[in-house]
């Protein structure tokens, strides 16, 4: 058992080292300097106190949207659209944020909510079409992404402002910027949400884990017929989950827009944050602390990877490194398998 | 050259387990030769060991004398050797041809399939065995007997003399079981050997020549089955006496608590399959539904479950109607129910079997408190439920999947029966078990309806309907054609009734 | 980044003291927005302008002057306050999506200048570079309305923007002045990355019977050009044209038909961000930073100006007659509408 | 406009937009269809639309304009096949979570053409092609009245090209040996083991089958469309494939047919802004029509789909 424990920690840690291997490799063969190249990410990420913020600030959303991703697929839905989540949450945050002025204690909470609210309503309709009419939800949220896009532009444009580009910014009483975590990280962007985020991550562990509602979610994710059968009832579970996973899209965009922003404004094109969030899920293993760890290591590759030119090496080569550390900790199988070898022959 | 197959000290381990421990097999030419164990002996394991899917630590085969390595199924396909797996190794979504023709395709352009003699020669096998099939049905949308036979063409097609057959009547009825043997006949006198593995002793006697026996992974012992008896057969296998005829009392049948009236449900096709049925099981009664399959049974017990819409009619359950209430309610309202497909309805695999055991009554205290379970009573509950009823698993926290089907089976039952419902629904509960579990789950059923439940027993067994039930419902067409008590009837009779020959009334008792 | 074929800093080590006698000590860098240093846009000319300030003033790239490049519009704060942490003593947001990160990062750091691009910050240490669009949109109007033969010209914009409309207004009302009777397709296309649906639009219009096309989209024009040039290939005699923008577009339009090459590029309304940033950059170095002024450079100061590569379709006529409206635009003659409200009030007083 | 004039505007973009859709999502089909999920259409695509601008800009003057496009879309499609190999190699051998795989073709190849672009431009995009694909008429089927004008006049061969492989890939996959076992295998591949099938083989081609295709989609889409290759040349293309796919149900006349209605949903969406009577309805309705349609369509008539049922799990031997 412990030693079973101990293959699992270490499966995600040596396809961490083989990703950066791989990368150094072929920062090598371009002929740049890995050793350089791999301390311009480091110190990008972690450092100083300043960086350290950034990379908070960047883990933030990814940790939101990560357990939006994980939470749908632990109940056997595919939320794509956790992109679209993002948007209609950060939109509804923002306008909350700047069409108020209340004092901090309700207009920050109402502004966390109405993302929360904006995002289970974006994932509402695919869970409702999922359920009652078995409309594929992979469709209609990648559909949804687009819709919440050009609705979202709308709506900055001339519905919140008179044909402006972004909106006011929001009053200080829905932000969750803190002057004193400013301070403390140099004027980093880091923000407040970080404590909401990893509350998230907690109520979803306790929530799938030890309650009757996440044991009913969990079984209807395994299997529908037995779930019926014990009486349960699947429709609704179906679209509770989406409404839940919508709900955690819609804060990854609160992130956005009450903290690292404080405004929105019409977007050209994705935040990414969504579909990142795909990538972060899967790689935690779609568990709660998986996606926070996996977070970690995004968010920390992203801005570590802006400093990089430093080193003179192109930021395109972190996406590289990302994708294979990704390749790597999905192929966890064949790392357990040669572990599981070299151990048997240490006994023989 | 006597053996067409010989299995020589076969070992096969699986982590943890030694599933094969040097084991003996030899078939002769042209016989069948019975494969017989309890659940989880080793027999399918043997099996597969023969067939390529698995490859042994040790020992050797033998094919026609000579020796081989059966490294996967093309070369067991090569030497002659066809299997029917206990689990259909069909593809739903492909017609009857497709399925057979499936890896070795005749081609038409050196590019298509030839699909008009592809039909033509499944059509011819199947004339040549008496084996009846529709080449262009869907298997999807045809009986699990004719999957069988679908099955057994695969590996006709393919030229096998050698036949494995691993559990094929389990989900057979008893018609269709009559032909299968008809069927193995057949088979043999053009030829072919065969090994069968079967639970059902009485199978064994009427069609096997010889039978090995073998007991937790280890040959026990091989028999003429002409110089044997089913107990003895019974006793090698399960290292004790069984006895077939389970002990009752009479019944003392009190309250009704079941009744059904008029009632209508359609089936997924939108086809009336239950056409104004009525029935009624009292309390301290076993009632055995017996019927041929495809009569409206599924879709009775799903209708009284709350599975399926009722199109019209009345379930009442202690006068209480629950007609078309959800499964949770009707659950509450105090009815079990043992699904004839476990694996789909009645567990969530992939949950460990502990948590498989609360699943409908995780949202009660004392498993769970404001809506947070309690996993320490959830637990502690699954482990006296799998000691009570032997289920064997390594641990209440092995997730469902890696039990033995019928150690899945018991669980399930451990789980309805416990509850004490008013109404126990057990449809085929002992499907694929071997006789010493059958023993226990019967002697289950029992020890519920002297504490004064109401059970409603579904089965394709005539010999079960015959041995459990205090009053026999005949269910033809949708409805019940007959009431019977076993000690008043047949099996000759009661088939009789099932095909629907002889519609009488018979009053209820 | 990757050895860009500059040897000077190369002959002296330790450059940190300057043994250089004509280096001079300042630093200065950029931070790109999401279309990266090398879009051959607005990024990339802003780099090119400070590169030539850094090599006549004998910097070294990469060191003293340099750039950030941001993935994603969380990356601008992270790029401003690193290069501020590095001591850079001039620091460029180039972008109107930069605007809220420049904000409030030079109001964090006072001690630092910055500039932006593209839109205004209102901070003491903050100089603001805009351009007059509508300028150079208006003259590539008047290009349009001189062009066409069926009298309907059109326009695509990438997002519904206050930046693209500014594009979208001063071509109406360029193409109106001369030509009233002529008709303005307009469409946006939704995103500055849709070449497809760009194509799509532009293969409306030219179906509609527009035959020039103005974008002001990105990459979603690439569309319209693969369209116009589609069309021509097909058709020499087909008399289409696009308008390219932000730089000379006059590349993109070239097209070989049976080995006469044909170029459908009228023109482009180009936007010298080097300019701009070469020009801020030395007044900075001369101690002269205009902080909190809005700096608006259009034609007047060669911040905006049309391009006239395509000397085969700018015909004479067309040349005088853009060479016209510039001069009153220059001398105030004529006040160029930069939004709606103000199209509306110069299309009534025509 | 009359009806045909409106036709006439309306369908050969419509064509234009869906081939590369058709492309991807044939792609899609197969290899899905023998039970392997593929998330990374995007990544092929960008795979394929990078490798054919970057070899139409260094071949052109080895192959001249006919020809360039032609073979830099076949070495797009090979070598988005072996870049595939990458997401085989971890789903079916590694046994990788395919989704988790998938996700890391999409990062990696962009990351990957990213990267090269700039070692070998020294720049964010490349230049433009000079040999793209241009439309014709295509010969005698453009002469046919209604229809020539509407279908077969100023088209891309490549659009043709597309619905050609529709219908040959739905006939390899109906009518074949190698569909049926494709098809077994992606249902269920035990079944498909003991008969003498090779799994692990038949998913490694179907895998690379449909880098083959997203490699085409790609490619076409930058030789018809953008162009160039930057980091935004293929955005969202790849998912709307996948969109196609589920749509059309796993069916490759299905799939082109979702494709052909994203085109002719946003083409109807661009044109809808020209009549008078939609002229002032806000642009933002325009904008989400071709997604709101394919929502309603779904809702309202196509109803469910079943995924190849073995879906998403590797094969183990001898596990069930
Ligand atoms: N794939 C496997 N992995 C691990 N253990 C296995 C596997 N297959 C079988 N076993 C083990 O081997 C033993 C024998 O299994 P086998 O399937 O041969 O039983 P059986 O005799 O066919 O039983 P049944 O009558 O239930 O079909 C089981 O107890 C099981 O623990
Ligand atoms: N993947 C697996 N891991 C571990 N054990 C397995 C696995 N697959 C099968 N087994 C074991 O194989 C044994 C028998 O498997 P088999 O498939 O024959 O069961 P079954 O036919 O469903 O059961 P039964 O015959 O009792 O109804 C079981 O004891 C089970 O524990
Ligand atoms: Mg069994
Ligand atoms: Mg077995």
């Amino acid at each position: 058992m412990s030693s079973n424990k101990f293959i699992n920690l270490l499966v995600p840690i040596i396809s961490l080292l083989l990703g950066l291997i791989a990368g150094a490799i072929i920062m090598v063969g371009f002929g740049y300097n890995a050793v350089e190249g791999f301390k311009a990410l480091w110190n990008g990420a972690f450092g100083d106190i300043y960086f350290i913020g950034e990379t908070v600030r960047q883990i933030t959303p990814y940790i939101f949207s990560g357990l939006a991703v994980a939470f749908a697929f632990r109940t056997g839905l595919f939320n794509i659209g956790v992109e679209g989540q993002v948007i209609v949450g950060w939109l509804a945050a923002v306008w909350v944020g700047v069409a108020f002025d209340l004092p901090m204690i309700v207009h920050l909470p109402l502004a966390i909510a109405a993302a929360a609210i904006a995002g289970a309503i974006w994932g509402f309709i695919p869970g409702l079409l999922k359920a009652k009419l078995r409309v594929h939800e992979v469709i209609v949220t990648i559909m949804l992404n687009y819709t919440a896009l050009y609705i979202a532009n709308h709506l900055v444009r001339n519905v919140i402002t008179d044909k402006g580009d972004r909106t006011e910014s929001i009053s200080s009483s829905a932000s969750l910027k803190s002057q004193w975590l400013m301070e403390f990280t140099q004027y980093s962007t880091m923000h407040m949400g970080i404590i909401l985020a990893l509350i998230a991550a907690v109520f979803m562990w306790f929530y799938l884990e030890k309650t009757t509602k996440g044991f009913e979610l969990r079984a209807v994710g395994f299997n529908q017929h037995a779930s019926k059968y014990a009486g349960m009832n699947v429709e609704k579970n179906i679209i509770l989950a989406m409404v839940i996973s919508g709900a955690f899209g819609g804060l990854a965009g609160a992130m956005e827009g009450l903290g690292t922003f404080g405004y929105m404004s019409v977007q050209s094109g994705f935040t990414n944050i969504g579909f990142d969030g795909i990538a972060v899920a899967l790689l935690g293993g779609n568990t709660a602390l998986g996606v926070v760890l996996a977070a970690g290591l995004f968010g920390s590759l992203k801005v570590g990877a802006l400093n990089m030119p430093v080193a003179g090496v192109p930021t395109e080569l972190v996406d590289i490194i990302v994708a294979l550390i990704i390749f790597f900790v999905a192929s966890g199988y064949i790392i357990r398998w040669f572990l599981s070898r070299m151990k048997r022959r240490e006994n023989k | 050259m006597e053996y067409v197959i010989e299995m020589l000290n076969i070992r096969k381990e699986f982590p943890g387990i030694v599933a094969n421990d040097n084991i003996t097999l030899q078939v002769k030419e042209g016989e069948i030769h019975a494969l017989l164990g309890e659940n989880g002996a080793g027999k399918s394991t043997l099996m597969n060991v023969l067939f390529g899917l698995y490859q042994p630590e040790k020992g050797e085969i033998r094919v026609r004398g000579k020796k081989v390595k059966i490294t996967d199924p093309n070369v067991a396909n090569d030497l002659g050797i066809g299997m029917v797996h206990q689990h259909f190794m069909l593809v739903d979504t492909l017609t009857v041809t497709e399925n057979i023709i499936l890896g070795s395709e005749p081609k038409k352009y050196r590019l298509s399939i030839d699909m008009k003699k592809a039909e033509e020669d499944v059509r011819k096998i199947s004339e040549q065995y008496g084996l009846k099939v529709d080449p262009a049905a869907k298997i999807s949308d045809i009986s699990v007997g004719m999957q069988q036979r679908v099955e057994i063409l695969k590996t006709l097609y393919r030229g096998a003399d050698i036949l494995i057959f691993d559990e094929p009547t389990a989900v057979l009825t008893p018609q269709e079981i009559q032909e299968l043997i008809e069927i193995m006949h057949n088979l043999v006198r053009e030829g072919k050997s065969i090994i069968l593995i079967t639970h059902k002793l009485k199978e064994i006697m009427e069609v096997a020549d010889r039978c090995t026996v073998i007991r937790r992974g280890r040959g026990i012992k091989t028999l003429n089955i002409a110089e044997t008896n089913p107990n003895e057969l019974a006793s090698l296998m399960v290292g004790r006496e069984v006895s077939f005829k389970t002990e009752k009392e009479p019944a003392k049948p009190q309250d009704t608590i079941l009744s059904i009236k008029d009632l209508v449900v359609k089936d997924a096709r939108k086809v009336d399959m239950v056409r104004g049925l009525n029935l009624d099981v009292k309390a301290g009664e076993i009632v055995g539904i017996a019927g041929v399959d495809g009569n409206g049974q599924t879709e009775l017990i799903e209708a009284i479950a709350g599975l399926r819409p009722v199109e019209s009619g009345t379930i009442l359950l202690n006068g209480k109607d629950i007609t078309d209430l959800p499964p949770r309610k009707v659950t509450e309202a105090g009815v079990g129910h043992i699904p004839q497909d476990r694996q789909k309805f009645g567990l969530v695999l992939d949950y460990p079997i502990g948590e498989n055991m609360v699943l409908q009554t995780y949202y009660k205290q004392p498993f769970s408190k404001r809506g947070v379970l309690n996993f320490k009573n959830i637990y502690d509950k699954a482990k006296s439920l799998i000691k009570e009823y032997d289920v064997r698993t390594p641990s209440e926290f092995t997730r469902a999947r890696s039990l033995s089907g019928g150690n899945q089976q018991k669980a399930i039952i451990g789980r309805e029966v416990d509850r004490s419902p008013d109404l126990l629904i057990a449809a085929q509960p002992t499907r694929g078990l071997d006789v010493g579990a059958i023993e226990f789950i019967h002697t289950k059923l029992i020890e519920e309806r002297d504490k004064g439940r109401a059970v409603l027993l579904l089965s394709f067994e005539l010999d079960e309907i015959m041995n459990v039930s205090d009053r026999i419902a005949v269910m033809y067409e949708g409805q019940i054609v007959a009431i019977v008590k076993p000690e008043d009837t047949t099996e000759e009779e009661l088939g009789l009734l099932m095909a629907g020959s002889k519609k009488q009334k018979v009053g209820e008792s | 980044a990757c050895g860009t074929g500059d040897d000077e800093g190369q002959d002296t080590e330790g450059t940190d003291d300057t043994d250089q006698n004509e280096a001079v000590d300042f630093t200065v860098a950029m931070v790109t927005d999401v279309g990266g240093v090398d879009d051959k846009s607005f990024n990339q000319s802003a780099w090119e302008g400070l590169s030539d300030f850094g090599k006549e003033n004998g910097l070294e790239e990469m060191k003293d002057y340099t750039y950030a490049q941001s993935e994603t519009d969380q990356d601008y704060k992270t790029n401003l306050n690193r290069l501020v942490r590095q001591g850079y003593d001039l620091i460029y947001g180039i972008g109107y999506l930069l605007q809220p990160a420049v904000d409030e990062v030079a109001q964090q750091n006072p001690d630092t200048n910055f500039a932006i691009v593209d839109s205004v910050a209102e901070q003491p240490n903050v100089a603001s570079i805009t351009f007059k669009e509508h300028q150079g949109s208006f003259l590539v109007g008047v290009a349009a309305a001189m062009k066409t033969k069926t009298n309907k010209v059109g326009f695509i914009g990438g997002t519904d923007s206050d930046l693209i409309n500014k594009f979208e207004v001063g071509f109406r009302a360029g193409v109106k002045s001369v030509n009233p009777d002529a008709e303005v397709v307009v469409q946006y296309a939704g995103g500055f990355n849709m070449a497809d649906k760009g194509k799509v639009i532009a293969s409306s219009m030219y179906n509609q019977g527009v035959d020039v096309i103005y974008h002001a989209s990105g990459a979603t024009g690439n569309g319209a050009f693969t369209e116009a040039k589609d069309r021509k290939k097909n058709n020499p005699d087909e008399d289409i044209w696009v308008i390219g923008v932000d730089r000379d577009q006059y590349e993109e339009g070239a097209v070989t038909v049976d080995g006469q090459e044909y170029n459908v590029t009228l023109t482009s309304m180009v936007k010298r961000v080097d300019v701009a940033v070469k020009d801020l950059s030395t007044r900075a170095l001369e101690g002269d930073f205009p902080g909190g002024e809005i700096l608006e450079y259009g034609l007047e100061d060669n911040g905006i100006s049309v391009a006239t590569t395509n000397e085969e379709a700018l015909t004479e006529d067309i040349l005088h007659e853009i060479s016209k409206w510039e001069e009153q635009i220059v001398n105030g003659d004529i006040e160029v509408p930069k939004n709606h409200d103000e199209l509306e009030e110069y299309l009534n007083s025509l | 406009m009359n009806l045909l004039e409106m036709l006439q505007t309306m369908i050969p973009p419509a064509l234009f937009f869906a081939a590369p859709l058709i492309f991807t999502a044939l792609g899609g089909v197969l290899s899905e269809r023998s039970g392997v999920i593929n998330i990374g259409l995007e990544g092929l695509m960008i795979m394929g639309a990078f490798v054919g601008v970057v070899f139409n800009l260094a071949f052109v003057d080895v192959f001249g304009d006919i020809w360039t496009p032609w073979v830099s879309i076949l070495v797009a499609a090979f070598v988005s096949a072996l870049f595939a190999l990458l997401h085989a190699v971890a789903s079916i051998t590694f046994r990788a979570d395919q989704v988790v795989s998938g996700v890391a073709i999409n990062f990696l190849a962009l990351g990957i053409g990213l990267f090269l672009v700039k070692q070998w431009y020294g720049k964010g995009q490349t230049d433009m092609v000079d040999a793209p694909f241009y439309t014709a008429d295509i010969p005698v089927l453009s002469s046919i009245p209604v229809i020539g004008p509407i279908f077969f006049s100023n088209t891309y061969y490549t659009t043709w090209l597309a619905i050609v492989l529709a219908i040959v890939i739905y006939l390899i996959i109906f009518k074949t040996p190698f569909g049926l076992r494709l098809r077994s295998v992606g249902e269920h591949p035990m079944a498909a083991d003991t008969l003498g099938i090779n799994v692990v083989k038949m998913r490694y081609i179907a895998v690379m089958l449909s880098g083959f295709m997203g490699g085409l989609g790609g490619s076409i889409y930058a030789l018809t469309i953008a162009m160039d290759f930057s980091h935004s040349t293929i955005s969202g293309q790849g998912f709307m494939a996948l969109a196609a796919m589920i749509f059309g149900k796993w069916h490759p006349l299905g799939a082109m047919g979702a494709a052909l209605f994203f085109g002719f949903a946003q083409s109807l969406s661009v044109i809808s802004a020209t009549i008078p009577f939609l002229q002032d309805v806000p642009q933002v309705y325009l904008l989400i029509a071709p997604y709101v349609l394919t929502i309603l369509a779904l809702a309202g008539f196509i109803g469910r789909a079943d995924a190849p049922k073995a879906l998403g799990s590797p094969y183990i031997k001898g596990s069930r």
